[in-house]
């Protein structure tokens, strides 16, 4: 496995593999050959570490899918009802911007974001009581976990029915989304003050509201973050999901399954790219403001 | 790096220097040893104390007959008073005996250090005094107070053993927390921070993060923190260990001279014995399991104390009666 | 025996009677044919099932198969078990709503998913826009599975099927007095419910061809037993039914209702029924479900040679 | 006990809250009800009452309180309503009833088991790969990353379609979506973990001039122990979200997902309810496993104090 | 802890001890130094060398001249030799030069400690040595060989600063780790883990995990594993640098007699100016930015060394001469 994978191994598995699929069957051997020859390259770019080698290597490698997804559905000839090829997927973006841009209004701005930020005021709103007494936290916590373990396909439908069709229960079904592993890391984080920067607190005789200040906060940061980034990505699903349990007639979920419906799967493909660029993008938005906050923690100065 | 000169120029810090009324006259340096000018420029050309000269002081646990008054002796008022202090931690694996009948005084100014083998119980008896550790048995007064008021009075400043910087403030927010906690006007914090920087000289790197900085100037930055306010009572938990020697002995030279111009109480635990020999007015030499005090060692050697003085017989004499004491402590376990 | 595999539009329900009957009853086995029959539900889309070829043969409503038809999946209706349509509007009378003109600056619940085609060539040629609430237009709700937006209020308005949902609101204790409801059927926008569909290019293999006769034929015997024997039909469905949420009472009722819809075909589309279909899915205003008149979406081929 | 008596304290809270949070979520179909049954309510008439707020509702018909903890098809069940399905679907149903919770809870559980195994085992081979390949560590995580950020349930019919149409049928389908929803925590902890070791450590290994392999086997893997099982209990909660997800458009035949959605379609609360419920105890049963043979294997390997 | 008598217990092991004959005779002791015996039993009863006496060996860098043969100076074969060493780390600030010109012969059954200032490298020039860190100028070889091929050959036991245990593994499993790395029978690793478990005194605690040990015992256990494969050169980076005194004067001697029975060659780094000189045939004393050689000092103290021959003069003496070179490399900075 080591070996195989290590970029001494040599160039021969690139050449042999296509070559022996392409005997069974030739639309497999283009197939793999085109992997191949972008697997190389990347490993030729991954050897040096420029910073541009660093951007283009995953981008290549996105490139090389979406190359061969194209050639898949292209030389097996799949229905377009079934997998549409990317190109397709391109051209209804284009053609669909206004009702893109709606569909991620709705969702993401209304939903997502707003349900996002209200899960994590109280999120941590609630970590710093939580960490404040510590009966809470042994008696929360793992009740807490017991919750977090209630499937969203359940309870969106009841939050659906409580809050009503609009944004307002897709907000809902992201507060609960996120709560948990918001508190969890707050609460972590704020007890990962060492004992000694601890102590060194009470020397001063600090009242709990200034340790919280200027020790345990700024010193949770990391763990927030951690808990902000797994949140983002939850935010985005869990905005999507619930809609399907019941929304107006706009948004990215509602379109998703109703064009499922429709078999307008280019436009199921279209609402997943812009759903994936923008969880993506939310992630490295807070990732970046990560990087600022935390700029002190070892694994963001380095070393 | 500082020199001595350099750190007498701290008088002209805003801050007059108070009085020292209850301060022992400043002695005439030890009979038989040359004048410490004179000593430092023969270097490698020194005389050595006959045994004999040193060998009445080895035993002078009564400080009345050592033959020059220091300090600590001068019945100053007591600002640590413990009496058959207990200390027992409930574990997993049973109670640990940290401190078991620790009987000491500390009067006021002394400088005392604290030395035995790892796990004898001197960090907890210094954590005990600043109220972090709450003894199980025994009385422990700070100023005639629970350590726990003292503690609320702000009367400690604490060194640990590591600098313990927090890594997202800058050396001078790092050193202006304890003021910006008890409440020193913008003002005021400032200026303290300015002067406490300039007395560990690290003026340059105010605006720099602690991990921007060397071992070395990351401690002298948690000192300095120590120092911006004017507790009476400064508590080093072997605040050098991570030193270099030679980085080590200007931190210690610094550290006497900053003793001496201020009035502090100083508690101080280390691992290394010509370090607390050659700080200390009084040297506590602990032993585990449990922890227990076996030897208080009462310093002969004068208040001006050049680092040649470690090469002398008296310090050789006290440094041997400690180690003495420390091996006796390993050989109980 | 010949396999076929049979993907239902729903989840097993009385609706279905006809095909569990014959299972059941083994009017498949007679005709040495061995059926798997595949449930739906709300995350199912037939006519891609059938695309993927994971069935043989699907359940089907006539516009999700006419549209999933433009856009370049030839399905064609084989047989038509269901002769008139069972969809309905049903709303709260203390709202004030008597006829369909009342229904602007409503709110309406609607299934999509590829149920919506019907509701949105009704309020076309009811000349209601379905963009939000105004004199002239509706509020659309994507409704949920079940009619909890009418029982809640939050809908003045949901979609109904007379033999399902209209009954699980008058379960819920409300009055059928305290209703008004509004049959496609009687406001001449029914379309076709409930056919069978096949891929185009399949019937030109006779032997699958044969296949679907007899399976025609197996399942028509089904829905007459099952129109004959509504009791014994509701208590067969309910042992196919594997999530065990179905109660008894609810498809004995719901097969008395269905056997209504059923009762007048006897498995061939009528051309006249198709044509209503198309004119009023082509009525859709500016957003018609479908743009051109469909070519070769059904055929009698089989059941012509299914039921003669 | 340190640790049941706050559990005992946060639970008795949160049932207590439960059952006042039920009245005012319930007055207005329990009102309902009583008016058709003959009562006098304040104010008559459904549509009356419509936009009115609960709590007022609540104050002017006191009587009404009981019943909302009673109902046969409440917004929010009370919470002996949802104990006493749960009793009845699992203990006085034979568990291979179609009515019986534990019958579906299998069904899901099989499917949950399966793509937690294909899931962790493409994750840990994964972070192998990210490992020792630059090119792979450089490429996948970005996209993992966006992976993530597809909505499952979205492409979850898709995926069946797909599979199906290549023959692939029954638990696999399922399996494949729960995998896929397992394998990121684990590739994500198994990286961490296999790069945990320090320099040190390390460098140990290069003075004895040991092997790639030896440094895999010896160092890293036990290394990496600790994060592995942290990784598998996120994953597991993770798989049987898949499972449950993978259940609706397989035809929600049978399992929990398909529990979930039959209630739902019969508006049965109490139903969902239970389901749900279950669904939970089943994930905390699962990480509750992992987490002893976590215990049993950190402590045979010394590495719990 | 351990006594020396205990330490040539050793000689019973399964492997014969081989016979030395590179190896010095045993020097009788300095001239004006008493019995060893002798200085021991007189506790606190010391004679000083008149500063004169020790005055010649300051400068001996001849080590001919020294007055008696030590056996660094037995002209041995040369196992390390390093020839304008040049080491340069590129940094996101730009180029750190770690080590410049730096020239070093050493020779077989050499112990070599490296004494500096933090950041002067000398944990660079001892990885450089291992084969870890690649140089960027002038040649260093091993035996002949260049570190790399050295370290295939499995010429080196290493000891890191800390322990470096693994904590998965028991003591003898975490000794055994390089003999099954090595491929040896598992009859052999027993043999050898048993044997080296006795020899740092450990042989009770074979089967506990590293952190059911202190400290002290932890860095035995490393230094066990270093020896368990017969390795000649042995490189120690700050063994004991976190060690309490008085076991670090236990580990010290034990190494001592450690290297006297086997034959290996050690590089030894230390920030502790009395373990240098007390360890040592030859002290390296190095300087930061760049880092390199200041002083090279050829230790003239006889191959038995009590701890107490810490207190004689020669070794003051010495003592002092590589503190004036770390006080000048510090003054550079
Ligand atoms: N919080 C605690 N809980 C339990 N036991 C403790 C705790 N703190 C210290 N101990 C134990 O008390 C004893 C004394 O510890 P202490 O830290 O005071 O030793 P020390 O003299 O400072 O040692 P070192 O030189 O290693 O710092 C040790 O046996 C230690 O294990
Ligand atoms: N991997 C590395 N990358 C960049 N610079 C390094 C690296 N390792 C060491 N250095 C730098 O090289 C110089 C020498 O480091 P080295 O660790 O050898 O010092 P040292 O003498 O061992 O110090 P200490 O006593 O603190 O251990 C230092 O300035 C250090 O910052
Ligand atoms: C999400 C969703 N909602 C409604 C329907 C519509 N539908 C089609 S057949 C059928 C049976 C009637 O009882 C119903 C309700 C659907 N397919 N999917
Ligand atoms: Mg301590
Ligand atoms: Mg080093």
């Amino acid at each position: 496995m080591t070996a195989l994978l290590s970029p001494k191994a040599g160039l021969w598995p690139f050449v042999a593999v296509p070559l022996i699929a392409a005997v069974l069957d030739w639309r497999l051997g283009v197939i793999l050959a085109i992997w191949a020859a972008a697997w190389a390259l990347n490993i030729r770019l991954s050897q040096s570490a420029s910073p541009t080698a660093r951007t283009l290597v995953p981008v290549i490698f996105g490139v090389t899918i979406l190359v061969l997804w194209e050639v898949t559905v292209r030389l097996y000839a799949v229905p377009g009802v079934i997998l549409p090829p990317p190109s397709v997927i391109g051209v209804r973006i284009a053609n669909s911007l206004p009702i893109l841009w709606e569909d991620f209004v709705q969702t993401f701005v209304k939903g997502a974001l707003s349900g996002y930020a209200m899960g994590a005021v109280a999120a941590f709103a609630v970590a710093i009581l939580v960490d404040r007494y510590d009966f809470l936290r042994r008696g929360l916590l793992p009740v807490g976990n017991f919750m977090a373990a209630l499937p969203i396909i359940g309870t969106a439908p009841i939050l659906v029915m409580w809050f009503g069709f609009d944004w307002e229960s897709k907000a809902a079904v992201v507060v609960v989304m996120v709560f948990f592993p918001i508190l969890v890391n707050t609460v972590e984080g704020l007890r990962s003050a060492d004992r000694m920067q601890r102590d060194l607190m009470e020397t001063y005789a600090a009242t709990n509201w200034q340790s919280l200040l200027y020790l345990r906060l700024p010193a949770a940061m990391p763990f927030i973050f951690n808990g902000l980034k797994i949140a983002t990505t939850l935010a985005l699903i869990g905005a999507i999901v619930a809609e399907f349990f019941g929304s107006p007639i706009r948004g990215m979920g509602f379109r998703i399954s109703t064009s499922v419906g429709q078999l307008a799967l280019d436009m199921v493909w279209a609402q997943i790219t812009v759903a994936a660029l923008a969880g993506s993008a939310f992630y490295g938005a807070v990732a970046l403001i990560e990087r600022r906050v935390t700029f002190w923690h070892p694994s963001v100065r380095g070393r | 790096m500082l020199s001595r000169e350099e750190i007498d120029g701290f008088d002209h810090s805003p801050e007059p220097p108070k009085p020292a009324p209850a301060r022992a006259p400043k002695v005439t340096p030890s009979q038989p040893l040359a004048g410490e000018a004179d000593l430092a420029s023969r270097k490698g050309n020194w005389r050595y104390l006959a045994p004999e000269a040193a060998a009445p002081q080895a035993d002078a646990e009564a400080p009345a007959a050592a033959p020059e008054p220091t300090r600590a002796t001068d019945a100053p008022a007591t600002v640590i008073s413990a009496r058959d202090l207990d200390l027992v931690f409930q574990t997993n694996d049973g109670p640990v005996h940290a401190l078991s009948g620790v009987n000491l005084e500390i009067g006021k100014g002394e400088f005392v250090s604290f030395i035995g083998p790892s796990g004898c119980g001197k960090t907890t008896f210094l954590r005990a005094v600043a109220g972090l550790e709450h003894p199980t048995g025994g009385s422990l007064t700070v100023n005639g107070m629970t350590p726990d008021e003292a503690r609320q009075a702000r009367a400690y400043g604490y060194v640990f053993q590591a600098a313990g910087l927090y890594p997202w403030r800058t050396i001078a927010k790092n050193i202006s927390l304890p003021l910006q906690i008890m409440g020193y006007s913008k003002a005021d914090q400032e200026a303290r921070v300015a002067r406490v920087l300039e007395l560990v000289e690290l003026s340059g790197f105010a605006k720099k993060y602690p991990w921007q900085l060397s071992g070395g100037m990351q401690q002298r930055a948690s000192i300095a923190r120590a120092l911006s306010f004017d507790a009476d009572i400064l508590l080093m938990d072997e605040p050098f260990g991570a030193l270099d020697e030679i980085v080590r002995d200007h931190l210690n030279e610094q550290l006497l001279a900053l003793w001496k111009r201020t009035e502090k109480t100083i508690g101080f635990v280390t691992h290394s014995i010509p370090e607390a020999v050659y700080l200390s007015t009084k040297i506590v030499v602990m032993s585990p399991r449990p922890g227990r005090i076996t030897d208080v060692i009462d310093s002969p050697l004068p208040l001006d104390r050049p680092l040649d003085i470690r090469d002398t017989p008296e310090f050789i004499e006290i440094a041997h009666r400690v180690r003495e004491g420390l091996r006796a402590g390993h050989l109980d376990e | 025996a010949d396999e076929v595999k049979l993907q239902l539009k729903w989840v097993t329900q009385a609706q279905f009677a006809g095909y569990y009957v014959a299972l059941d009853k083994g009017f498949y086995e007679e005709e040495n044919l061995d059926v798997t029959i595949l449930p739906g539900g709300p995350d199912i889309a037939p006519t891609q099932v059938l695309a993927g070829g994971g069935a043989d043969v699907t359940v089907e409503w006539m516009p999700a198969a006419l549209a999933a038809r433009e856009k370049g999946l030839p399905l064609v209706n084989i047989a038509q078990p269901f002769k008139s349509s069972g969809m309905m509007l049903t709303c709260w009378k203390d709202a004030g709503i008597e006829t369909p003109a009342d229904l602007s600056n409503r709110t309406l619940g609607v299934w999509f998913f590829g149920n919506e085609f019907p509701f949105m060539s009704w309020m076309s040629q009811l000349g209601i826009s379905t963009e939000g609430k105004s004199e002239t237009g509706v509020e659309v709700l994507k409704q949920g599975f079940n009619v909890d937006p009418l029982l809640q209020r939050q809908a003045d308005c949901i979609s109904t099927m007379t033999y399902n949902e209209y009954w699980q609101v008058i379960d819920a204790g409300v009055d059928p007095d305290e209703l008004v409801t509004f049959k496609y059927e009687d406001q001449g926008v029914a379309t076709l419910e409930d056919g069978l569909y096949v891929l185009e290019e399949n019937l030109s293999d006779p032997a699958f061809e044969d296949k679907m006769v007899r399976f025609v034929r197996a399942s028509m015997r089904g829905w007459k037993y099952a129109e004959e024997n509504p009791e014994e039909a509701a208590e067969i469905v309910l042992d196919n039914d594997a999530t065990g949420a179905q109660t008894e009472s609810h498809q004995k009722r719901m097969m008395g209702e269905v056997a209504k819809l059923t009762a007048g075909s006897n498995g061939a589309l009528d051309p006249a029924d198709y044509e209503r279909t198309v004119a009023t899915l082509l009525a859709g205003g500016s957003d018609p479900v479908i743009t051109r008149q469909p070519e070769g979406a059904w055929t009698h081929a089989i059941t012509d040679a299914a039921l003669n | 006990m340190r640790l049941i008596l706050p559990v005992l304290t946060v639970v008795a809270a949160l049932v207590a809250l439960w059952y006042i949070a039920a009245v005012p979520m319930n007055i207005k179909g329990v009102l309902v009800e009583a008016e058709r049954a003959g009562a006098e309510v304040t104010p008559p008439g459904a549509a009356e009452r419509r936009d009115m707020r609960s709590f007022a509702l609540v104050a002017q018909n006191g009587f009404a309180i009981p019943a909302t903890w009673a109902q046969e098809r409440p917004r929010l069940p009370a919470p002996h309503q949802v104990a006493v399905e749960l009793w009845e679907t699992t203990v006085e149903k034979r568990i291979t009833s179609k009515r019986s919770l534990i019958y579906h809870a299998w069904i899901t559980l099989s499917a949950t088991l399966l793509g937690f195994a294909i899931g962790s085992a493409a994750g840990v081979l994964l972070a192998v790969g990210i490992l020792y390949n630059r090119a792979m560590d450089m490429s996948v995580m970005p996209w993992a990353i966006a992976s993530q950020t597809i909505p499952i349930l979205a492409i979850a019919p898709m995926i069946i379609v797909v599979l199906n149409s290549v023959g692939v049928q029954g638990l696999l389908p399922k399996a494949m979506i729960s995998a896929y929803l397992s394998f990121f925590p684990v590739v994500v902890g198994m990286v961490k973990g296999l790069r945990s070791p320090d320099a040190m450590q390390l460098d140990l290994l290069r003075t004895y001039n040991a092997s790639p392999s030896q440094g895999f086997w010896l160092l890293r893997l036990p290394a990496s122990m600790p994060y592995f099982f942290t990784s598998l209990k996120i994953a597991a909660a993770a798989s049987l979200v898949g499972a449950i997800v993978g259940e609706l458009p397989t035809g929600a035949v049978a399992g929990l997902g398909a529990r979930l959605l039959a209630g739902s379609y019969y508006g049965q609360t109490i139903q969902i309810w239970s389901a749900l419920f279950g669904a939970a105890i089943l994930a905390a049963v699962l990480v509750g496993i992992i987490g002893l043979i976590q215990r049993i294997t950190l402590k045979r390997m010394g590495l719990s104090q």
